[in-house]
């Protein structure tokens, strides 16, 4: 299940319409991705893509090297990065907050995927519970619990630590 | 240059869409290698629709004509009949299909190039699974495998039925040439390729092609695992000539069939008893083979 | 905000009704796509252990390894999504995964 | 009534289960694929009875449900696109026969060039196969309109094959909340098939014969019957459905602040949602503008188009499909039903959001906005990409 | 110009020999089966120089058609009703793949139940896949059609397939004496295939790529334009063939004695014939009737059909099918495309001759007295076998 | 009654619409002898179809399911989940289809069936050509007979490609049973039909089935023709259980097969030489199934 | 004016659209069809040449031999299209075709 | 080429526009079929069955066992049946001509197909030249020549016999 359907059951569980979907490309496993999720405490009321986002999460930060992640994100939006640096200078015109956090580290030590295939899913959603405050992490866990397959501890556990540990750049640095 | 053991002539480009490790761009750089630029592909829907790259770019020097699904044995005869009727005649024209496109929805249009003995070249690569879709069962999924169809759960342990035997049926139209070729085996596999080109008619080649998320390993072992497939006899590697089989690679001892199904996921519930049956049964095939390379 | 391969043709000319062909015939190469995006560990070739046998020219999946003027094999780093294939069938362990 | 954050295809699922369907025969495609995969672990599981045919292709999936329905099975299968093509010669045969198989189709581009994004013209042109056709808006419609799809094709007065469609990864993929009922309701709702009159074991009897000249026109005539009974049939199963569940749609072509409004779009699928918000977002602007869903494609609501016609001056048709050499299939059939009225609003058709193209707030936009202006072509692309200069041909 | 008595099967055999195809693929059905036995012998004694294909399906039959093409290939085939509904994906194909494929259609019945008579369900159905459709009313105007139908087909401005149809028995199996044109005059009117720009032996090309949301729109209007273009260069077309052989068959709607007609019926295919004797019959009794003819329906004549009503009060449109759900298909492009004229005549729609009920002039006369008078139902189906008595539900 | 030899029970109406002397009806007679009044019969196009008569009426005592051309196997499929999940386990669903109807645009259909287990039997009689349409060749028209589509004329002499061998395509999918019958030898044709009813699982039939118009030859002949071909072992009496070949009718010595040949119109214009050609690979068919039988 | 089996139904009481079955369900005995318009050659048995053997019974395709409660065999002659199986089987030459 | 064809091709041969065609059961060898010929001096005016022929030709006098032959023939039309004896008391309202011929007996003599299947079609094609005119025993023969693919001399002969032999009933018998 991708981050973005557990972070549509998180919202729900605490009451909110989720609307959650990827953008398929043909996808082939290690191609980047994108999935969309809109929030509201009322039904949706559009089904298209979602051009001009509030949040961005990027889940592989070597994906920044080729692809400017904030194109379209809100000016005082949130960008949150899968990574164990903190990641600057991606978009002079980007104002908003950024965080990171080590979703790969935290899914490796909890034995979440391989080496070359970690599954960072839950433990973003951890961190972007924390940074945002969209969801709450009781809501994730919830989530985590209902609607993962495996190792549900495990993923627990990793949201939990994620949440912890995420770090915000505490200044826009340009 | 240095000394290859393969053409050094590339067909197929960088840039394709494949998942990391996937042997079908091999299947398909090596087929290309031994037909060399004469060929027209023709590409029902299968991975290698995506894997070609979308419009306006491609991943072949050479033409590929998209044709419908279960049709491809088809379009080679249309292709063939095209270039005869147009004086192409050095055109090589190879149908290029996964194993559902083959033998499942694509059988009949293949049984029917075979049949009217179209003179062109029908590659079957064998991810044993509809890969482009996700994961599902298709007639040459072996028994017990998981995917998404055929489920592992307390009713279900994997496919229930065996896997379909393409080259028997194959062999019953009694084709010009049918061969076995496995990417882990380049040379063997560049031999029967070009041996295609030497003989008139209908030709098919069923090409092994591991594929790491659908069968659950790690890319890096695509390689290991081909070679385990026809080490441990699972795919035997055979050529069929105006009805005569030949075994091209003939094991001292074959290893133990457990061997390879313990390095994918998508075996990994399998009981000790559940492997020895199927290890029976690959005995069984074998010992099969073998009398049949004695029938002539 | 759709960052994978398949956007490669944004790069391309191929923008309006008018610039397309009458039929959908792709002619652009697709080696205009970059997949180094894809990768996570990046194959290192310690040439002083390698014997120049090819093997994992042979078994790239993505076409990632050339053989310069010397003979030497070299990861096309535009191109390699970084399976380890290579890495794994160089008998001599010549290659190394290295994460970038 | 539990309530589940479920895709589009769940809620195939779901409905497909709830429904106590005996026999499932499908062949997977994208973007259908995860409907038969659930329906494949329910059965595994044991959660649902029944027989889950694996077919080698679509064309075998729609031949097997036929012939189990003939037999007096409650039969379901799903496909798109091109799965869909496949199985032409069987939806005709479908009708003919009489079978009342349900149908999913998620609403797919046809090749080539390959897509797998949301375009209608798969279903739209299967509208001469005689079959029911109703096109989704959201999860929740998709699986009620699905429940209320196997009570409808079955119905005595009906028995007709019908299809539910759904946007390709608009509906699809897309998860929200979801009412589902349980299955006490939906036993209630929709009781085990009626099976008298079908092949039985045992009979000598005979479904399909070699008919002459003298009496096939005669069971065409049974079956356009059939379909004009099924628009008044569907009245009452919605109203059914409403008592149990609470929920309504809206009959075959429910309205949206239709009432004063100068100028009406009419939708099918999800274009439907956005569009909504932007009479909203026009309405605050003051421009009088409204929406009409094309819920049932077939029967065509010929009725229910000219009500709404009456009291409008402009009426734009958002085709999602296009039949070369005509005109969008919807507009064409808005247009013919209008034909004889005497109040005739002006009509325009939109063709966008073909293989995939994201129908944007501000694309629908420009549509109300030409509808008000009444200027642009009878039929207008208007989210085409083109240049300015001279069209070059050839 | 030698002079024959051939069927109309032996017709389509005649221009597809005479087009000198390089590539028949076909696989047989009652009624077209003499169409591809005739093809066969020209091969097999050497007359015609082609390759012809034996499949095993007609989806198969079209693919070939379609990939020999992409190589450059004329390319014909021939089928009715369950073939061509098998087809139905390929279908869609052709026209996405540009593929301009030239295919003789027998209008047959569709099954269940099972027949091999006249009926135009099977094309019409095909009518949102992207295929020019001729309809033809006699054997030489199959010959003529189907010769004119290559050279339209392959235009570099067109590039689209087209089929040309016959009634089942009424002309497939009807002989009647038909000019052929020599072999010369067709070579003139009918030039060797242009092929630039198609696929070629070793060029990195690919024909029919995954599309992305971002262009497919494009490629779909490219097909639209093509289909409007068609319409005028068919007009050049036929001009061409009109000089070199003396015929004309009066463009995609011909029409007879319409020009001071109180009430026109339009109809497809062989009813024109006996309408047309219907006519002259009914106005030596002073009733001023008149006929047009739908010839081309894809694409649809929409400006002939406003031409015509413009100076006609009545029209009755005759539908040898029925779209069920909806009314006949031709009837309700008529209505459309006469939707927003000014003038607007009374429609009427009547549905007969399906599964080879004879159509005959008791009942087409019928037709233009309801038509005249004015009286019942918008959708009539005139020769149905009822009892008065009502009907039993169920 | 007096003492028979077949069961007595007719299935089979007269009444119906075959050509005088036809074979087909034959076979559908004693496959409902041998199956009972528990058949279910689904009926592709195909010469029965019109057998069969027109609405309203029915040749048979038993249920037919008309169904497309190309889906027999689906269709039958589709009985037998109804009936299993209806809890008609009784039933018998029977697929009876023509040759072409089988091996070329049902095969795909047919395969389906095979590889998914569904436990039917299947019954191809064998008319070897299309014959509702009016004699066009099917993959199963034999080397050298004259067809529509197979002019014999300056460059053509008869069908140029062998019979599709459906027999082996159908054994290449492990079925449950399969075996030929032949009218000529009903005793033999009851045991097998019998047989299948013991047996769960895919279970194929191929019947041969004489075409008094088809083949030109008259009408009171169909016997002797079905006896000939077997006694020539143009069409061998053999079955399949279990992957085991069985011949159910060894001869001493077989028979010329010019005699089998010269009984019929469709094969009168062979020359000598091109009856010695057919000779040898009757020859070899027949050894090879010999040597089948040993393989075991 | 078409005056072959196919008209058959003509004898029964599908008529007008209300007699029909809703589904094109057939239910009436096919042998309500006299087949015998189609024969120009009638099997005449001469039962002092018969030997109850059956044979002709056995191969008959229209199941146009009947068995009386004696044993014999007997044409029914609706039904017999006079293929002349029964004559050419019978071993000991019980049968004779004679021209109608 | 059945007797309607190789007629509308004599007719042709004269000048004339016939059209022919064959109600089309599914045919079976064997089974009873029906096919119509109309000729005219200008393009025929209709494409249907017809019901009220002016001339019925019966091609086996055993249908006259089963299928009033003269429904819708017109009452003083013209009906020709192959028998080898005067065929009487038919249809007490019909107040055309009958003629008889034995075209089986001329085939055979002719050896045109088999005893149970006598290839009767261009005997029968004289017979009606001579009994109604429509067109000429030469240009029967033509058609013959031309289109018959086998056995013209004995086609021709045949037809040629036939109407030397064809026998019109000389009075009505009721
Ligand atoms: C008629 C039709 N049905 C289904 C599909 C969807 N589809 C596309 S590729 C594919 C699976 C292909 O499987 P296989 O041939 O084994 O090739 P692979 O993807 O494994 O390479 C399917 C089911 C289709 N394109 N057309
Ligand atoms: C899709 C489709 N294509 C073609 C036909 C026409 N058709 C009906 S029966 C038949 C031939 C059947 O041949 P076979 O299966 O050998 O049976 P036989 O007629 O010889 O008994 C054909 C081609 C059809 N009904 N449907
Ligand atoms: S899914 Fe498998 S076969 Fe398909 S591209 Fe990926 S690795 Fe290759
Ligand atoms: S496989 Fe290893 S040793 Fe061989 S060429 Fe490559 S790097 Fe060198
Ligand atoms: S890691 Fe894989 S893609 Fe990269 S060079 Fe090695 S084999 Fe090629
Ligand atoms: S054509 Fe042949 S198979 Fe068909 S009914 Fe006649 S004899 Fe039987």
């Amino acid at each position: 299940m991708i981050a973005s359907e557990l972070l549509a059951q998180a919202a729900f569980i605490e009451g909110k319409h989720p609307q959650s979907f990827p953008f398929f490309g043909v996808e082939r496993r290690g191609a980047p991705v994108t999935a969309f999720t809109r929030i509201a405490d009322a039904p949706i009321p559009v089904r298209t893509s979602i051009t001009e986002p509030d949040i961005v999460v990027v889940l592989d930060a070597s994906l920044m090297r080729t692809i400017r992640v904030t194109a379209g994100l809100k000016k005082h939006g949130v960008l949150l990065v899968n990574s164990d640096h903190p990641v600057v200078g991606i978009d002079k015109r980007f104002e908003g907050r950024t965080a990171t956090v080590d979703a790969t580290g935290i899914a490796l030590t909890q034995g979440l995927g391989t080496k070359s295939m970690p599954i960072v899913n839950t433990a973003i959603l951890g961190a972007l519970a924390r940074v945002t405050g969209i969801v709450s992490l009781d809501a994730v866990v919830e989530a985590i619990v209902k609607f993962v397959p495996a190792k549900i501890e495990a993923n627990a556990e990793a949201a939990k630590v994620a949440y912890r540990e995420v770090q915000e750049l505490q200044a826009v640095i340009h | 240059m240095a000394r290859l053991t393969i053409p050094a002539e590339e067909y197929m480009r960088s840039g394709h869409s494949a998942c990391p490790g996937c042997a079908a761009t091999l299947v398909m750089r090596y087929v290309l290698k031994g037909l060399g630029p004469n060929a027209i592909v023709t590409l029902p829907a299968c991975c290698w629709t995506v894997i070609g790259t979308p419009f306006p770019t491609t991943a072949l020097n050479v033409p590929i004509l998209d044709c419908a699904f279960e049709a491809t044995g088809a379009s080679v005869s249309g292709l063939r009949a095209a270039a005869d009727a147009l004086g192409l005649a050095d055109v090589i024209v190879v149908g290029f299909a996964g194993d559902g496109g083959t033998a499942d929805i694509g059988l009949q249009a293949l049984s029917g190039m075979l049949e009217r003995g179209t003179d062109a070249l029908y590659v079957m690569y064998d991810n044993e699974a509809y890969m482009n879709t996700g994961v599902q069962r298709s007639g040459a999924t072996p028994l017990g495998a998981w995917t998404t169809t055929t489920p592992v759960d307390a009713t279900s342990r994997g496919k229930g039925e065996g896997k379909k035997d393409v080259m028997a049926i194959v062999a019953a139209h009694r084709p010009a040439y049918a061969a076995t070729v496995n990417v882990a085996f380049p040379e063997d596999f560049l031999k029967r390729v070009e041996k295609t080109k030497t003989i008139r008619g209908p030709k098919f080649l069923h090409a092994f092609s591991p594929c790491p998320p659908g069968w659950r390993y790690p890319p890096e072992k695509t390689i290991a695992i081909g070679r385990l497939a026809t080490d441990t006899n699972s795919f035997p590697l055979y050529e069929i000539e105006g009805g005569k089989y030949r075994i091209t690679r003939k094991l001292g001892r074959a290893r133990p069939v457990a061997e390879y199904l313990k390095a994918q996921g998508r075996f990994s519930h399998l009981t000790d008893a559940e492997i020895a049956a199927i290890q029976s049964e690959v005995d069984g095939r074998w010992a099969r083979l073998l009398a049949l390379e004695t029938l002539g | 905000m759709s960052p994978h391969g398949h956007d490669a043709h944004k790069a391309t000319a191929y923008i309006t009704e008018q610039d397309l062909p009458e039929r959908p015939l792709a002619t652009v190469p697709s080696d205009v796509i970059k997949t180094a995006s894809w990768r996570t560990f990046l194959p290192v070739i310690h040439l002083e252990a390698c014997t120049k046998c090819y093997v994992c020219w042979k078994f790239c999946p993505d076409v990632a390894i050339g053989i310069d003027e010397a003979g030497w094999p070299v990861v096309r780093l535009d191109y390699c999504k970084g399976c380890g294939i290579c890495a794994e069938e160089c008998k001599p362990r010549a290659i190394d995964m290295v994460k970038e | 009534m539990p309530r589940m954050v479920l895709s589009g295809n769940y809620a195939q699922s779901y409905a497909a289960k709830l429904a106590r369907v005996h026999v499932i025969a499908a062949y997977p495609i994208t973007p259908q694929t995860a409907i038969v995969e659930k329906l494949g672990e329910f059965v595994a599981s044991g959660e649902l009875s029944a027989q889950f045919i694996k077919v080698e292709s679509e064309h075998s999936a729609l031949q097997a449900c036929i012939s189990a329905a003939a037999l007096g099975a409650r039969t379901y299968t799903a496909t798109s696109s091109q799965g869909l093509l496949l199985m032409h010669e069987l939806l005709h045969w479908a009708s003919g026969a009489r079978a009342p198989v349900v149908m999913g189709v998620v609403n797919r581009a046809v090749a080539p060039p390959w897509s797998i994004f949301t375009d209608h013209t798969d279903t739209v042109a299967q509208r001469d196969t005689g079959w029911i056709q109703f096109y989704a808006e959201s999860n929740q419609e998709v699986l009620d309109t699905t429940l209320m799809a196997f009570r409808l094709a079955e119905h005595p007065d009906v028995l007709l094959p019908a299809m539910v469609t759904e946007d390709a990864f608009y509906l699809s993929h897309t998860v929200e909340p979801v009412d589902v009922p349980t299955q006490d309701e939906v036993d209630e709702f929709l009781p085990r098939r009626d099976v008298r009159g079908l092949i039985r074991p045992g009979a000598g009897v005979r479904l399909g014969s070699f008919t002459m000249p003298d009496l096939y026109e005669e069971f065409r005539h049974k079956i356009a019957r059939a379909m004009e009974r099924s628009a008044e049939v569907f009245f009452e199963i919605e109203d059914d459905y409403h008592r149990l569940t609470g929920r309504h749609h809206g009959g075959p072509l429910p309205t949206y602040r239709v009432d004063d409004a100068d100028a009406v779009l009419m939708t099918m699928g999800t274009a439907t949602t956005t569009a909504r918000s932007v009479v909203d977002a026009l309405r605050t602007r003051g421009n009088r503008v409204g929406l009409a869903k094309l819920r049932a494609f077939r029967p065509f609501p010929v009725k229910e188009v000219r009500q709404l016609a009456a009291t409008v001056d402009r009426i734009g048709v958002l085709d999602r499909s296009f039949t070369f050499g005509a005109a969008g299939a919807a507009f064409t059939e808005v247009a013919a039903a209008l034909y004889p009225e005497t109040h005739r609003p002006a009509l325009k058709n939109f063709v966008a959001g073909l293989g995939g193209r994201d129908l944007t707030p501000k694309v629908l936009e420009g549509m109300f906005k030409a509808l008000l202006k009444g200027d642009g072509p009878e039929v207008d692309w208007p989210d085409l990409k083109r240049r300015a200069e001279v069209v070059r041909h050839g």
